[in-house]
């Protein structure tokens, strides 16, 4: 066998120029995830402080604007203390492995038609791929740090997001069905600008379903299980401290981005806009989302592990099922 | 309120005002009986209160206070035990809340209470030898200093001799005699008050 | 350059799956194991990327990187196996010997193979479009693809049923 | 993994109960819902309680041995420091174990003042413990809106008491300043208003969907069980037994106001919760009549004790109820400087005490609940 004239090995990597564009996007996405939570972290900020009725953030900067990069300033200059008996190379293996991921998942996701990094015809498949390293991650965190709590975390986490991931990919299976293709960038461009031609008219319940899964994978309250502050004080991060702690909250922020730019390419239109299709329209779309997980965040209390479960199992699984059966159905037809 | 009429066998009422004491009834048991007022006070619907222990010159007076959710007033049953054998038999089993009051106050008295099924410290840390509310020897009172109630002989615990009761229970008469005596108008409600008042 | 970039990565991706594999067999506690394995999946998946089938290679990821691996997680987790078990105490001499033996005979006679008789290859590989896959799937190969879902359903029903026997045996 | 084999002295004792795969876990003493440092060794079976054992004492102060050492006055501020979030019911406690013992009489105005404040200190108590139970059900925002309406109380008590949160107001025979008109015009100012925002408090809160599944129907403590732990307050009366100690054993002048004794027969978190929130409306209800009525004269009474007093010989008792039960002081004097024996009885100890069978069997997150609905404050467990 002559391995020595293969010429294409990358199927994402083919040209020169797409390895450019590769490092650049990379590069640019690494400079976006950074700035991104930031400005979430201060927006979630004010937001719960708006729901309620305080200030919120105040004091450093004008409005409290540079309170979250002072808080990541002190991140990273804590110590990382690595807990007596626990493994210390899982343990911070843990929050890189939660981290890395989120990078490949912005990778397809069209910002605007010609504003993306790379262009798959299995774009929907990549983010989902990789998305299941969050519960990985958080697996081996609350294993590694010899506490029973991380212990209790870990395992919520796996039956969590192992029970929803099942819905969420059948409902975005619906909508590729629909559209025959699991590119994102065929997808949006097949909507149009308008609310009435996005698939959020024709496949609500997907869309319904897919929000709550999205939740639900995050561990956004109320199904923040898997730190359940006051029940696990923190669940499986209970004995990270500094880096190791905002690693996993990074990678929280990003994942939230992640599902609500997917939401937005799958369901909401992608970059079409009423006026001037672009770049703009798709950040406001997903940060309207944003904006509605975190006003859910500070409305809801938490809901209890077999009621979480309850849900999955017996609600939103059937749905997305028959969902699913009736898309294909009207297909045929 | 006063003289309902708990009928226990044995037992000594004592007396006890709801108005002016907050206690309705009092009654004197042996630390034998306590688990048969327990039982009989649980039989008629009453909750316990509190334990409360008094380190007294004869010994530990030991206090179950009991309420009642539909009844008004309250009821202590007291029983005096031997600083060399502070024992009372647990009532634990009968009301499980007793079983903290307990522990309670045998880690603060000194008392022991047998048969209460967790036995630990439970305020105090886990190597605390003393007792805090024991008093020093000095400290304590004859429990005629304090316990105001009718003396009747045979709710005496018996390791108290006769004579001392007896001769307690002259005194007391005496007093009560002059401070009748003192008091230009007993005529009102609050006679007995003033009168110990003004002892005092 | 892109053929010096394809060969890079192909030694990456063979040095992914063999460190992935030694740590997954030489460690002493099953998620450590579990964490080798993991490594050697993402190479195995890299060789698909390789092979131009991003398909096969994301299914690799989202299945057994994602969920197959996630519930073998699970399964340590309740069965807290700790140390002083079979897997954390030292394996004697011969057991590497016999291991090294039965890693090497396969690999010996695939390496005979291999070089006798040379498969032609193709400057570029042939990509695999989903719905080739899918056609070939559900009509040439549906018999063996049913097969396999009898197989898993099985395995499941196995599975409920020794959970259902130790909880009952349990009480 | 690695567990550690050695606990402390409690763990030891809490011996496994020999179930294969349980877990052993200490909820506590620094725990986000236990509220202070109350600590509860757990056995878990996956989620699910086995066995849980509360360990207290780690905010012990040893207030009954104080007693003993301070003169009558003297030993005012401890009682505020029991229970920090309806200090002046154990205000009033003291006060009242001590009038009884000595025979102080109190002057009407004076009667009225302490209704007056202590039910609005209560209102004060049941709001915070509104927001932080639903900290507990992981809703954040309900405690601000909480605070909110609690900083109004707070600011307003300040005026006649001097002091925020450990109040030490009351005065044998009266209390220790005369409540102003700004007081009384602001606080009828304040009943109207939070009468208005309680029922947005039940739209946004208590008719929610998810605080309903996860209060109703969990942590069953039923009139027996009340009486076997000797529970009181809002558990007792969640329990449906209408037991008030201000209707019981009728103190102060509060048989002269009408209200109700909010009573639910579920016996579960959620009625304990409805009693609460019902009973701030009682208690506004008591504050209004009051203030209506309220007589002139003197705040405290003309033979109320110099700081250098001793109490007469005897003993005495004296229940008041408090925003988690029914408080009582016992008595007991030689005749001397200081008390020979102060007992108090806290609501919140027997409520707790409770807590290992009620949690028996249930979730975690259940246990969280259930914790959260018995209104616990750790120093008043511990004193």
């Amino acid at each position: 066998m002559n391995i020595s004239n293969w010429t294409a090995p990358d199927p994402f990597v083919t040209t020169p120029d797409m390895l450019i564009r590769l490092v650049v996007g990379l590069l640019a996405l690494a400079a976006f995830v950074g700035a991104n939570a930031t400005i979430l972290v201060y927006v979630e900020r004010k937001v719960a402080g708006f729901i309620q009725r305080r200030p919120g953030p105040f004091e450093v900067g004008p409005q409290g604007i540079l309170q979250t990069i002072a808080d990541a300033a002190k991140l990273i200059g804590k110590q990382l203390v690595t807990p007596r008996g626990s493994d210390g190379f899982l343990f911070w293996l843990a929050p890189i492995v939660g981290f890395l991921p989120v990078f490949v998942m912005f990778l397809p996701i069209p910002w605007g038609e010609s504003t993306y990094v790379v262009q798959s015809d299995v774009g929907v498949l990549l983010i989902l791929a990789f998305a299941g390293f969050g519960v990985l991650s958080l697996c081996l965190a609350g294993w590694a740090s010899a506490s029973k709590w991380g212990l209790i975390g870990a395992a919520r986490a796996v039956a969590q997001s192992v029970g929803y991931e099942i819905p969420l990919l059948l409902a975005v299976l619906a909508v590729c069905f629909s559209h025959g293709s699991m590119d994102l960038m065929a997808i949006v461009k097949e909507q149009g600008g308008w609310p009435w031609q996005w698939n959020v008219a024709t496949q609500p319940l997907a869309f319904f379903i897919y929000f709550v899964c999205a939740l639900a994978e995050t561990n956004r309250a109320p199904f923040d299980l898997p730190e359940a502050e006051s029940e696990l004080t923190a669940g499986f991060h209970t004995e990270y401290s500094g880096m190791g702690f905002g690693l996993f909250f990074l990678a929280e922020y990003a994942n939230m981005i992640v599902v609500c730019s997917m939401a937005t390419a799958l369901f909401l239109g992608g970059f079409q806009g009423p006026a001037a299709p672009g770049p703009w329209w798709f950040l406001l779309k997903v940060y309207g989302l944003l904006l509605v997980m975190m006003w859910m965040r500070w409305t809801y209390p938490r809901v209890r592990f077999d009621q979480l479960l309850n849900l999955n199992w017996k609600w939103l699984l059937p749905l997305a099922t028959l969902n699913l059966l009736a898309t294909a159905v009207a297909l045929k037809l | 309120m006063s003289g309902r009429n708990l009928s226990f066998p044995k037992l000594c009422a004592l007396g006890g005002d709801m108005g002016q004491m907050g206690i309705a009834e009092i009654h004197h048991v042996r630390p034998s009986q306590v688990r048969g007022a327990a039982s009989l006070l649980l039989d008629r619907g009453w909750f316990i209160e509190t334990i409360a222990c008094l380190d007294l010159r004869e010994g530990i007076l030991v206090n179950y206070f009991y309420a009642h959710f539909t009844e008004p007033g309250r009821i202590v049953v007291r029983t005096l035990v031997q600083r060399e054998e502070p024992e009372v038999p647990s009532i634990a089993d009968i009301f499980q809340g007793a079983e903290w009051h307990e522990r309670e106050a045998a880690e603060m008295s000194g008392v022991r209470f047998p048969g209460n099924p967790n036995p630990l410290p439970l305020l105090l840390s886990e190597d605390e030898e003393s007792h805090p509310l024991q008093k020093a020897f000095e400290d304590r009172k004859p429990i005629s200093n304090i316990v105001d109630e009718f003396i009747k002989a045979e709710c005496w615990p018996a390791f108290i001799s006769r004579e001392e009761i007896e001769a307690e229970a002259e005194k007391r008469a005496e007093e009560a005699a002059a401070a009748k005596a003192a008091a230009d108008a007993p005529a009102a409600p609050k006679a007995a008050k003033a009168a110990k008042e003004a002892e005092a | 350059m892109m053929e010096n970039a394809a060969k890079a990565l192909f030694a990456f991706y063979c040095l992914a799956i063999a460190v992935g594999a030694i740590g997954a067999v030489r460690a002493e506690n099953l998620v450590r194991a579990l964490v080798g394995l993991i490594l050697a999946l993402f190479g195995v998946a890299g060789m698909y990327l390789l092979l131009d089938t991003p398909l096969l290679a994301l299914m690799q990821l989202l299945i057994y990187a994602g969920a197959v691996v996630v519930l073998v997680f699970f399964a340590i987790m309740l069965t807290r196996t700790s140390d002083g078990f079979d897997e954390a105490r030292p394996r004697p001499m011969r057991a590497y010997l016999f291991a090294l033996l039965a890693a090497a005979v396969p690999g010996l006679i695939l390496a005979w193979t291999v070089t006798r008789h040379p498969v032609p290859s193709e400057a570029k590989p042939a990509a695999v479009g989903v719905a080739l896959l899918g056609k070939g799937l559900l009509e040439n190969y549906v018999l063996a693809f049913e097969l396999i879902s009898v197989v898993l359903l099985v395995a499941m029903s196995g599975a409920v049923v020794l959970a259902f026997r130790h909880k009952g045996g349990g009480k | 993994m690695s567990v550690f084999p050695k606990g402390d002295f409690y763990t030891r004792h809490f011996q496994p109960s020999g179930k294969e795969e349980t877990l052993v876990v200490n909820m506590g003493p620094q725990h986000p819902s236990t509220h202070g440092v109350l600590r509860i060794i757990v056995e878990l079976d996956g989620e699910y309680i086995l066995r849980c054992e509360p360990v207290l004492g780690y905010v012990h102060r040893m207030h009954e041995k104080m007693g003993e050492n301070r003169s009558w006055v003297q030993y005012w501020p401890n009682t505020g420091r029991v229970d920090y979030l309806h200090a002046l019911a154990w205000n009033w406690a003291y006060a009242g174990a001590v009038e009884k013992l000595a025979g102080i009489e109190v002057p009407e105005r004076a009667e009225y003042i302490r209704v007056i404040t202590c039910e609005l200190n209560r209102v004060s108590s049941h709001l915070l413990w509104w927001g932080a139970y639903l900290l507990d059900l992981g809703a954040f925002t309900p405690i601000m809106y909480a605070f909110d309406d609690r900083e109004e109380i707070m600011d307003m008590l300040q005026m006649p008491t001097g002091s925020r949160l450990t109040y030490c107001y009351y005065r044998f025979g009266g209390v220790s300043a005369d409540l102003s008109d700004e007081f009384l015009k602001r606080l009828s100012r304040f009943i109207p208003y939070l009468r208005s925002r309680l029922p947005m408090y039940r739209d946004l809160v208590t008719e929610n969907v998810i605080l309903r599944k996860r209060v109703e129907d969990v942590g069953h403590i039923d009139e027996d069980m009340c009486r076997r732990y000797g529970c009181t307050g809002p558990v007792v009366r969640g329990a449906g037994v209408a037991y008030d100690v201000r209707k019981a054993e009728p103190y102060s002048v509060y048989d002269r106001f009408d209200f109700r004794i909010p009573t639910y027969p579920e016996a579960d978190a959620f009625a304990r919760y409805m009693v609460r929130m019902d009973e701030i409306e009682e208690s506004l209800k008591i504050i209004e009549q009051a203030i209506a009525t309220i007589p002139d004269g003197p705040y405290l009474s003309k033979s109320a004790p110099k700081p250098k007093w001793s109490a007469p010989k005897g003993e005495a008792c004296f229940a008041v109820e408090g925003a988690r039960g029914k408080i009582t002081y016992y008595v007991a004097s030689d005749g001397g400087r200081t008390p020979y024996r102060v007992k108090l009885r806290s609501p919140s100890y027997c409520n707790l005490s409770c807590f290992a069978e009620a949690a028996k069997g249930v979730i975690l997150a259940d246990a969280v609940s259930i914790l959260g609905s018995l209104d616990l404050v750790i120093p008043e467990i511990d004193r």
